[in-house]
C-alpha cells in the first residue's frame, strides 16, 4: 500500500515541477503559488522580495538497497549529506533495483537524481556504444539517454565517431564528446571499479593469464591459453549468477556470455588490446567504406564433425535479421546484403557507413551450424516463442570448447576442443554456480576452483587471502563501466548546467574510492574510461570535491540563499 | 522451520481445566513460581525490553552510522573499549546493532504473537462453541493454511508487498493460527459440555457471555503457551527472511546483522565478534519463547510435569 | 513349610506431603497350593504389598525394613537381574486394570508368545502352540490370537492375560482385583476359569480384592489389611462364621455375600486415615462403633482367637456380642471417634512424584 | 469396512486437491496483482513496443487476467507450469530438475533428526529426573532456537574454511557427471558435500521428535502395560523399545510425513547458505529476479509436497495405529 503511494509522490512532485517549469518568467512576481509561510516571512526580511529566487525544491535521490548495493548506497548516502550542505532540501530512496528501474527507464519524467552504474562487458571496450547511446538525443525518448540530455554539437559528433574509419580523426571526436560532457555534466561521475580476480598460480602458468584492458583477467584469452602447471588441466571457475541458457542467438545472462564465446566462433574477436582482430575469419578486408570481403579459415568443423562452409556464415548473419533472434537483431541491422563470393569468402555490404562494424557485427555474432539451426528457425518461424526460448540438448558450435554438461544452478562443463586451430590448453572448462562469495573463496583456496571469476565481496579480503598465500594470485583491472550520478535533464532543478556542476562538485569521489571501494577504484571523470587508455581524454575538468567550489558556481549562476541557508534560484527563474 | 512443531505436546492428552477468573490468575501466576524455566525465560524477555527501551542510552552509536575519523572510516575494528564489539566492514558499531536489533526483535516477537494468539484464539472459540458451518468452515481454512508452506509464504509476500516486518507479521497471521486454532476448538469443545457451562446457559447467559466470561477464561493459558511460541517462530521469521535479503534496508535487526556479516566475508575475516552475538541473542529470545511455553505446558498437561 | 514368608515388611512412598507407609509392618505365611485373599478397602496397601513381593514399585518407593522370603530365597536382597528371572516363571502377576495390561500395538498372540520365547525359551513354533493351548485352557479360541486388544472384550481380555500369567508355569500367582472392572455375569465366568485353573494346576494364589465375596469364592484362606497392616487372617470359613475384628465386620456388612444373602448392605462410614499422619492406638478406631479409650491410645497387636485364626483387636473376648450388635445398621452410624477424614486422602500411586 | 477406507480416503484426497486449487488460486492473484507490469526486469529499454508485446504474447500476459487464470489452471491440470521469464524454458522441467536435490537433503536430514530425536527421547524419558535429562532438554531448545542460517554459518567456518573438512557449497564436486541418479546416490562425492547442510538441518530438526518422543515416552512409561512388562520380568531395554518406544513412536512417525512437508519449504534458508542447488534456492532466486512464473511454480511444487505429506500422515496414523480404525477417520 504504501508502496504505491510512494510512487505517486514523484508523480506529484513532477506536476508541480512541471507547472514551475513552464510558467513564464513573471512567476516570481506573481504571488508565490504554493510558497511556503517561511517564504513568505523571509520575504518580509532586510532584502526586497523582488531580489530572491523561489526556494530550490526537494530532491528525491535514489539508490539501490543497502543490501543488494552497499557501495551504492553508501555512496549516495555521502552525497546526499554533502548536498544538504548546499542548503538543500534533499532525500535519500532507496528501493530494490527493479523499482529503481522501473522509474527511471519507464518514468523519464518523474524521478530528479539516481544512483547509477554501467557494467562493462567486451563490447564496450570499443567505444561507440558508450558515446552514442549514452547521450545521443534519439535515445532520449526510450534509449540509454534516461536523463533526456539534449546537445545538438554532441549529436553530430558522436554518430561523425561512428562514420570515421581513420582512428586518429575517431579519437579527436571522441575527445570532444568528452569534454562537452564534461562541461555539461549530465553524469556526476563518481568512480571506474576495478576488478579483482585471482587465481591458483601453482595450478595456471601467470604469463598464460591474460589480463585484457577493461575487462580483466576472465576472458576469452586467458581461458584459450592458459597452460596448466602440472597434472590438474580444469580450468574451473566460479559464477554467483545463475546460468540462464546456453544459446547462440540469446543475449542471456552475464555468465552465459562466457559459455557461447566458448563454444560458438566468431569472425573476429576483440583482442586483449581491445581492439578487433580476425578470428574464424583469416582475413577482413575493408573494400571502401561499405564493403568488407571476409575471408574464411581452412579446415574449421563443427562439433559434430561437418565442415563450416560459406553458406553457415552467411545463414549466421541472416538468421538474426528475422524476428527470431530480436537481441541480435540491431548487430546486423546495417547489413544490406551478403554475398558468397568463393568457397571461402563472403562479402558484406553495408547500408551506411559504420566503424564499429567489426566490433559489433563481425565479433559479435556468432557462427551457427546451417543444418542445425535452419529447421528449428523454421519450426519457430510458426510459433508464439522465438529462437531466445530455445535451448539444444546439445549446443553446437565450433569454437575452442565442446559443450559437456549443463546443470542450471549446478555447473556447465565444456571441453576442449583438440581439433580448433587455437585449441586450448586446459582439458575443460568448468563454471561452477557458487552464490555465496565466501564459499567461493573458500573454494579457491582448497582448490575446489582454481579461477576466481566474480567477487562481489570486501577487495581487501581477498588481498588479505592472496597476500597470505603463495600460490593465490590477485590481478585488479580497471573496468570499462563506471558508476554515477544521473541527473535528470528534464527536471528542476537539474534542468540547469551549473546546479549540476555544482552536484558534481559535492561528490567525494576521493572518500568514496578509499573508504567504499576500499581503493579498488579509480575515480571517474568520463564515460570513456581509463581503461580505455586511447580513446580516454586525459585532460578533462575534474570537480574534485569541494563544497566552496560548489558553492561558487552556484552563486555565480545567480543562486543565493536565505538567512537559513536554503538555497534559492537565480532572481526571476 | 517447521512450524507445526510448535507444540511439543502429545495431542492425545487433554488439557487440565480451567474456570473461574481467579484460578485463571492463579494460575499463570503458578507457571512462573513453580516453573524455574518459564522464571528464566520472563528475565531473559524482561531484560532485552529493558535493553529495547534503554536502546539510546546504552548504544554509544547510532546503529547505521559511519563511524569517522579525520575522513577515514573507523572499519573491520576489532572490539575495544570504544567499540565493544567492533565496527562492520562499513564502520558501524556492531554493538550498537545488537542494542537497537532488540527492538525490531521485540516488536516483531509480540506484535506476531499477539495476532497469532488472538487469531488462533477467537477462531477456535467460534469454531468449537458454534460447530456447524462456522466449525466447518473454520477448520476447512485451517487446513488450507497447514497446506501453505509458511517461509516461502513469507517470502513471496514480502518481496510482492514491500520489505517491511510489518509484512511478516502479516504472513505470521495469515497462516499460523491454525495450530492455536484447532488446539483450542478441541478443548472448547470439551470445556463447553462442563457443568458450569450447562448452568449458566440455564441461567439465562447469552451466548457472547458465555463464551467469554465462561469458556474463554479456560482456554486462554492455551493461547499464552501458543503465543509465547510464536515469539519465537516470529523472530526467527524475521531472521531468516532478512538473511535471504528481503529484509527491510532500514531495520537494523538481529537477521540484518547476520546477512551483513555473510555477505561482508566476516566468516573470512574471523570476525566472530560480529557473526556470534546476533545469533546468540537470536536464540536466547527465541528459548525464552520455549521456556515460558513449556512453564504453560506443564501447568495445562500435568503429567508432563517434572519436580 | 510356607512357599512364601513375609516378615515384618514396610513399604513407603516419598510425596510432597511427606512418607507414607503403605505397608507398615505386615507379615504372612502363604503354604504352598493355599489360595490367600487380602481383603480390603482401597488405599490399605493391598496392592503395594502385592507389587512388592516381586518388587515392582513406583520409583518413589523404598522398603525400609522386612523380608519376603519365597521359596527360602529372601527377594528382597536379589539383585535387579535375579528378581528379574524370577518374575513370571515363580512368580506371575495379574495386574489390576489388566484390561490396560495388554499393549494396544501388538496382536494378543503375538505378546503371548513374546512372553514364551523371550521369558520362556520356547522357539517361535512351540511357543505359537503353547498359546493355542493356553487359549483353549482359558476359554478362548484360538482365531483371537491374532486379534488386536482392542478387538477384545473386557471378559476376553481378562481371560487373555490370566492365559499369559500361567503360560510359564508359575508356582505362585499373584492377582490383584482380578474381576472388579467386569460386569456381574463375567465376573462369574471368570472366577470360575479361576477356580477351576487353581485346582487344575495346583497353584498358590494370592488374590488381592475389595470384594469379599470373590474371597468367599475362590480362597481358602482370608487376611484383612486396614491402613498398611494385617488386622485379621483366618481361614475363609471361620472368617466368614465368627470374624474378629470389627473391620471384617463391616466388611461383611458392606458387601452382599453369596453364601449368606442380606436383604440391606451396611456401609463403614468414613474413610481409611490419611498415612501421612495415622491416629495413635488402633488405625481402624476412629471409624469403629465399638472402639473404647483404649483403642485411641494402644496399638492392638495381632493375636490368636482361634487355630489358624488371629486378630488385631482389644476386644477379641467380647466378640460374640459385638457381632450381633454390628448386624444393627445403627450401630454403624454412631461412630465415636469423629477425626475420620471427610475427604479420602490422596493415594501415593496418583502422588506419584519421580525423585532422582 | 473396507468400503468406509475407500470413502474415508477419497474425501481425504479430494479435501487436499481443494487446498491445492485454494493455494494456486491465492498464488496466481497474489503475483498478478502485484504492482507494475511483471515482466519489468525482464524487458529491455532498448527494445521496441512490438518487441515487448511480442514479450507479453509469448508468455500470456496480453490476454485478460480471467482468462489468463483459466489458462493457467488448464495447464496446470495438464502438468504445465508455464514458462520460466528468466530461463525461458518450461517452469517444470526447472523445478523437477532440482527437486530430487531438496528431497534428498530433506530425507536425509529428517532420518537422522528422527534417529538421533527418537534415541535421544528414549534416553532422556528413561532418565527422567537427571541431570543428564535437564542438560539433554536445555540443548536441544539450544539447537531449536537458533537460527539454522546462523548454525550453518558456523559450520562452515569451522569445517569448511577453517580445518577443510568438508566442501562449503554445491552438491557435487567440479566436472562431476554421473550416469544416473543412483551413481550419484552412491557416491561418496555427493554425501561429503551432504555432510554440513545435511548437520545443520539435522541440528535443529532433532528437537522435534526428541521432546515429542519424550514426553510420549513419559506417558506411555505409566501405561499399565509397561506395568505388566515389568512383572512380566522384560528388561528395561525391552520395554523400553519395544514396548514403550513402539507405542510412543506413533505420534512421532505421523510427525515424520508432516515434516517432510514443512522442511521442504523450510530448507530454502539452509540451501542458500550452503549454496545447494534445490527447489528453495531457486525459489528464492526466482522471487528475487521477478520471476514469478518460476517462483509460482516452485512454491506449488512445495505446497503439492506439504499437502501429499499432510495426507500421507494423516492416512499413516491410522494404518500405524491398530486402535484407530478406518471408521474412527471417517468421522474426524
Amino acid at each position: 500500500m504504501r508502496r504505491r503511494v510512494l510512487s505517486i509522490l514523484p508523480v506529484l512532485l513532477a506536476l508541480v515541477l512541471g507547472l514551475s517549469a513552464c510558467a513564464p518568467a513573471s512567476a516570481p512576481a506573481s504571488a508565490p503559488q504554493g510558497a511556503a509561510p517561511e517564504a513568505a516571512k523571509a520575504e518580509q526580511g532586510a532584502e526586497p522580495a523582488a531580489e530572491m529566487g523561489e526556494l530550490v525544491p526537494q530532491i528525491v535521490v535514489l539508490s539501490n538497497v543497502q543490501a543488494a548495493d552497499p557501495i551504492e548506497f553508501e555512496s549516495t548516502r555521502l552525497v546526499v549529506e554533502n548536498m544538504k550542505q548546499l542548503g538543500l532540501d534533499v532525500e535519500h530512496r532507496a528501493m530494490p533495483w527493479e523499482q529503481q528501474a522501473d522509474l527511471v527507464w519507464y518514468n523519464r519524467t518523474e524521478w530528479q537524481m539516481t544512483a547509477w552504474r554501467m557494467v562493462g562487458r567486451p563490447e564496450r571496450l570499443d567505444p561507440d556504444e558508450f558515446v552514442v547511446n549514452l547521450f545521443h538525443s534519439s535515445t532520449a525518448e526510450k534509449g540509454y539517454n534516461f536523463v533526456g540530455f539534449q546537445n545538438d554539437r554532441y549529436d553530430q559528433v558522436s554518430l561523425a565517431q561512428r562514420a570515421t574509419t581513420d582512428r586518429e580523426e575517431r579519437r579527436q571526436l571522441i575527445w570532444e564528446a568528452q569534454e562537452i560532457i564534461a562541461n555539461e555534466v549530465p553524469y556526476a561521475f563518481v568512480a571506474y571499479p576495478q576488478l579483482p580476480f585471482a587465481y591458483r598460480s601453482d595450478v595456471w602458468k601467470p604469463d598464460t593469464i591474460v589480463d585484457a584492458k577493461g575487462i580483466g583477467i576472465k576472458n576469452f584469452w586467458t581461458f584459450v591459453q592458459a597452460e596448466p602447471v602440472g597434472d590438474q588441466a580444469d580450468f574451473i571457475l566460479n559464477t554467483g549468477d545463475v546460468v540462464q541458457a546456453i544459446n547462440p542467438l540469446f543475449i542471456s545472462g552475464a555468465a552465459d556470455s562466457w559459455i557461447t564465446e566458448l563454444i560458438w566462433d566468431r569472425l573476429m574477436r576483440v583482442g586483449p588490446d581491445g581492439l578487433p582482430q580476425p578470428w574464424a575469419a583469416e582475413s577482413v578486408e575493408w573494400e571502401d567504406n561499405t564493403n568488407v570481403l571476409v575471408t574464411l579459415r581452412e579446415g574449421m568443423k563443427w562439433h559434430d564433425g561437418r565442415p563450416v562452409t560459406v553458406e553457415d556464415v552467411i545463414f549466421s548473419f541472416q538468421a538474426p535479421a528475422t524476428d527470431e533472434a530480436p537481441m541480435y537483431k540491431p548487430f546486423v541491422s546495417k547489413i544490406a546484403g551478403i554475398e558468397k563470393v568463393d568457397e571461402r569468402t563472403v562479402r558484406f555490404t553495408l547500408s551506411e557507413p559504420w566503424a564499429a562494424f567489426e566490433v559489433a557485427s563481425l565479433a559479435k555474432i556468432n557462427l551457427i551450424p546451417k543444418h542445425i539451426w535452419e529447421p528449428i528457425l523454421a519450426d519457430l518461424a510458426t510459433k508464439e516463442e522465438n529462437a531466445e526460448s530455445y535451448q539444444e540438448e546439445t549446443p553446437i558450435g565450433s569454437g575452442p570448447f565442446r559443450f559437456v554438461a549443463f546443470k542450471p544452478s549446478e555447473e556447465v562443463i565444456l571441453e576442449a576442443n583438440p581439433e580448433h586451430f587455437a585449441a586450448p590448453k586446459a582439458s575443460r572448462w568448468i563454471l561452477r554456480i557458487i552464490p555465496n562469495v565466501e564459499s567461493a573463496l573458500g573454494q579457491l583456496r582448497n582448490g575446489e576452483i582454481n579461477f576466481l571469476s566474480e567477487w562481489e565481496g570486501d577487495p581487501t579480503v581477498l588481498q588479505g587471502v592472496a597476500d597470505a598465500d603463495p600460490s593465490i594470485e590477485l590481478v585488479a583491472t580497471t573496468e570499462v563501466g563506471f558508476r554515477f550520478f544521473a541527473m535528470n535533464n528534464r527536471v528542476a532543478p537539474f534542468d540547469d548546467t551549473a546546479f549540476r556542476q555544482a552536484v558534481a562538485y559535492v561528490v567525494p569521489k576521493q572518500a568514496i574510492v578509499q573508504n567504499i571501494f576500499k581503493g579498488f577504484a579509480v575515480p571517474a571523470d568520463s564515460h570513456v574510461s581509463v581503461a580505455l587508455e586511447f580513446w580516454h581524454h586525459p585532460d578533462l575538468p575534474q570537480y574534485d570535491f569541494s563544497l566552496e567550489k560548489a558553492r561558487e558556481v552556484l552563486a555565480q549562476a545567480g543562486y543565493t540563499w536565505d538567512e537559513e541557508g536554503r538555497l534559492r534560484y537565480p532572481a526571476g527563474r | 522451520m517447521s512450524v507445526q512443531s510448535a507444540s511439543l505436546t502429545p495431542a492425545a492428552q487433554e488439557p487440565r481445566p480451567v474456570s473461574g477468573l481467579a484460578q485463571f490468575v492463579q494460575m499463570n501466576l503458578e507457571v512462573f513460581r513453580r516453573d524455574r524455566m518459564a522464571l528464566v525465560g520472563a528475565c531473559i524477555y524482561l531484560f532485552f525490553v529493558l535493553v529495547a527501551l534503554l536502546a539510546p542510552w546504552i548504544a554509544p552509536y547510532s546503529p547505521l552510522e559511519v563511524i569517522q575519523e579525520n575522513g577515514i572510516w573507523l572499519a573491520n575494528e576489532p572490539p575495544s573499549p570504544r567499540f565493544y564489539l567492533g565496527t562492520t566492514n562499513l564502520g558501524r558499531d556492531i554493538f550498537s546493532q545488537l542494542v537497537y536489533g532488540s527492538r525490531t526483535a521485540l516488536l516483531v516477537g509480540f506484535s506476531a504473537a499477539v495476532a497469532v494468539a488472538l487469531i488462533g484464539t477467537v477462531v477456535g472459540l467460534v469454531a468449537g462453541y458454534y460447530g456447524g458451518w462456522v466449525d466447518t468452515l473454520l477448520m476447512r481454512l485451517a487446513d488450507i493454511a497447514f497446506g501453505v508452506p509458511f517461509l516461502p509464504l513469507v517470502i513471496v509476500l514480502v518481496a510482492l508487498l514491500e520489505p517491511s516486518i510489518w509484512n511478516i507479521v502479516l504472513a505470521m497471521a495469515l497462516l499460523l493460527w491454525r495450530d492455536t486454532g484447532r488446539v483450542i476448538r478441541s478443548q472448547v469443545l470439551t470445556v463447553k459440555e462442563r457443568a458450569f457451562v450447562a448452568a449458566a446457559r440455564i441461567s439465562g447467559a447469552g451466548d457472547l457471555r458465555i463464551l467469554f466470561l465462561h469458556i474463554a477464561p479456560s482456554i486462554l493459558p492455551l493461547s499464552f503457551l501458543y503465543g509465547s511460541l510464536a515469539i519465537g517462530w516470529a523472530i526467527l521469521t524475521e531472521a531468516s527472511v532478512s538473511f535471504l535479503g528481503f529484509g527491510d534496508p532500514d531495520v537494523v535487526s538481529w537477521g540484518f546483522m547476520l546477512q551483513d556479516a555473510f555477505v561482508s566475508q566476516a566468516m573470512s575475516r574471523g570476525a566472530y565478534y560480529w557473526i556470534v552475538p546476533p545469533g546468540l541473542c537470536i536464540m536466547l529470545s527465541v528459548m525464552a519463547g520455549f521456556f515460558i511455553g513449556r512453564g504453560y505446558e506443564e501447568i495445562l498437561f500435568p503429567r508432563l510435569r517434572r519436580s | 513349610m510356607a512357599i512364601l514368608e513375609i516378615r515384618d515388611l514396610v513399604v513407603a512412598y516419598r510425596t510432597q506431603r511427606g512418607v507414607v507407609h503403605a505397608v507398615d509392618g505386615v507379615s504372612l505365611d502363604v503354604a504352598p497350593a493355599q489360595h490367600l485373599g487380602v481383603i480390603g478397602e482401597s488405599g490399605c496397601g493391598k496392592t503395594t504389598l502385592l507389587r512388592a513381593m516381586v518388587r515392582v514399585l513406583p520409583r518413589n518407593a523404598s522398603v525400609p525394613r522386612g523380608t519376603i522370603r519365597f521359596k527360602g530365597r529372601d527377594l528382597l536382597a536379589l539383585s535387579d537381574r535375579e528378581i528379574r528371572a524370577l518374575r513370571w516363571r515363580e512368580i506371575a502377576t495379574i495386574p489390576q486394570a489388566s484390561m490396560d495390561s495388554l499393549n494396544p500395538v501388538y496382536r494378543v498372540g503375538a505378546q503371548l508368545v513374546e512372553v514364551l520365547t523371550v521369558r520362556g525359551g520356547l522357539d517361535r513354533g512351540a511357543a505359537r502352540r503353547r498359546a493355542v493351548e493356553l487359549f483353549q485352557m482359558v476359554g478362548l479360541e484360538s482365531q483371537a490370537l491374532d486379534r488386536y486388544p482392542h478387538e477384545f472384550s473386557g471378559g476376553m481380555k481378562q481371560r487373555a492375560v490370566i492365559a499369559m500369567a500361567l503360560a510359564l508355569g508359575p508356582s505362585l500367582l499373584l492377582a490383584d482385583e482380578p474381576v472388579t472392572a467386569l460386569d456381574v455375569i463375567v465376573q462369574h465366568q471368570i472366577l470360575e476359569v479361576f477356580k477351576r485353573l487353581e485346582q487344575e494346576l495346583d497353584l498358590t494364589v494370592i488374590l488381592v480384592t475389595h470384594d469379599i465375596s470373590v474371597v468367599a469364592q475362590v480362597c481358602d484362606s482370608v487376611a484383612v489389611m486396614y491402613a498398611g497392616r494385617v488386622v485379621e487372617q483366618a481361614g475363609t470359613q471361620p472368617f466368614f462364621r465368627t470374624p474378629y475384628h470389627p473391620y471384617s465386620l463391616g466388611l461383611q456388612n458392606a458387601f452382599p455375600n453369596l453364601a449368606q444373602p442380606r436383604a440391606e448392605l451396611i456401609a463403614i462410614e468414613g474413610y481409611p486415615p490419611d498415612l501421612v499422619t495415622p491416629p495413635p492406638g488402633c488405625r481402624f478406631a476412629p471409624r469403629c462403633p465399638f472402639a473404647v479409650d483404649l483403642c485411641h491410645t494402644q496399638d492392638p497387636a495381632l493375636g490368636a482367637v482361634g487355630p489358624g485364626h488371629q486378630a488385631a483387636c482389644h476386644r477379641t473376648q467380647e466378640m460374640e456380642a459385638l457381632r450381633a450388635q454390628a448386624a444393627d445398621p445403627e450401630t454403624w452410624l454412631q461412630v465415636s471417634g469423629m477425626e475420620a477424614p471427610l475427604r479420602p486422602p490422596a493415594s501415593p500411586h496418583v502422588q506419584e512424584d519421580p525423585v532422582p | 469396512m473396507q468400503r468406509s477406507v475407500v470413502v474415508y480416503l477419497v474425501g481425504r484426497i479430494a479435501q487436499s486437491l481443494l487446498v491445492l486449487w485454494v493455494v494456486v488460486t491465492f498464488l496466481f492473484f497474489l503475483f498478478r496483482l502485484a504492482p507494475g507490469n511483471p515482466l519489468v526486469a525482464y524487458i529491455d529499454p532498448t527494445f521496441t513496443e512490438e518487441q515487448q508485446q511480442a514479450l507479453m504474447r509469448q508468455f500470456g500476459l496480453d490476454k485478460p487476467l480471467s482468462v489468463q487464470y483459466l489458462v493457467y489452471l488448464g495447464n496446470l491440470v495438464q502438468g504445465e507450469l508455464g514458462d520460466s521469464f528468466f530461463y525461458r524454458s518450461p517452469v517444470i522441467e526447472l523445478v523437477m530438475e532440482v527437486l530430487p536435490n531438496t528431497l534428498y537433503l530433506t530425507f536425509t536430514s529428517l532420518l537422522v533428526a528422527y534417529g538421533v530425536g527418537v534415541v535421544g527421547g528414549i534416553l532422556l524419558a528413561w532418565r527422567r529426573g537427571s541431570r543428564l535429562e535437564q542438560m539433554g532438554v536445555t540443548f536441544t531448545l539450544m539447537t531449536r532456537s537458533a537460527p539454522e542460517f546462523w548454525v550453518g554459518m558456523i559450520l562452515l567456518t569451522v569445517f569448511a574454511f577453517n580445518l577443510g573438512w568438508f566442501p562449503s557449497s554445491g552438491a557435487t564436486s567440479p566436472g562431476t557427471l554421473y550416469a544416473s541418479e543412483w551413481d550419484k546416490l552412491t557416491s561418496w562425492d555427493f554425501w561429503r558435500h551432504m555432510v554440513l547442510p545435511a548437520t545443520t538441518l539435522a541440528l535443529y530438526l532433532h528437537g522435534l521428535p526428541l521432546l515429542l518422543m519424550r514426553s510420549n515416552m513419559l506417558e506411555v512409561l505409566d501405561e499399565d502395560y509397561i506395568t505388566m512388562g515389568r512383572f512380566m520380568g522384560y528388561s528395561e531395554l525391552r520395554l523400553m523399545v519395544r514396548h514403550a518406544a513402539r507405542n510412543a513412536l506413533l505420534p512421532v512417525i505421523t510427525a515424520m510425513a508432516l515434516g517432510v512437508g514443512y522442511s521442504v519449504g523450510g530448507n530454502v534458508v539452509v540451501e542458500n547458505v550452503f549454496g545447494w542447488p534445490g527447489l528453495g534456492r531457486m525459489l528464492v532466486r526466482a522471487v528475487a529476479a521477478s520471476d514469478y512464473p518460476l517462483a509460482q511454480g516452485a512454491f506449488f511444487l512445495i505446497a503439492v509436497v506439504m499437502v501429499t505429506m499432510n495426507l500421507i500422515a494423516d492416512v499413516l496414523y491410522g494404518v500405524l495405529d491398530p486402535r484407530i480404525g478406518a471408521g474412527q477417520q471417517a468421522q474426524h
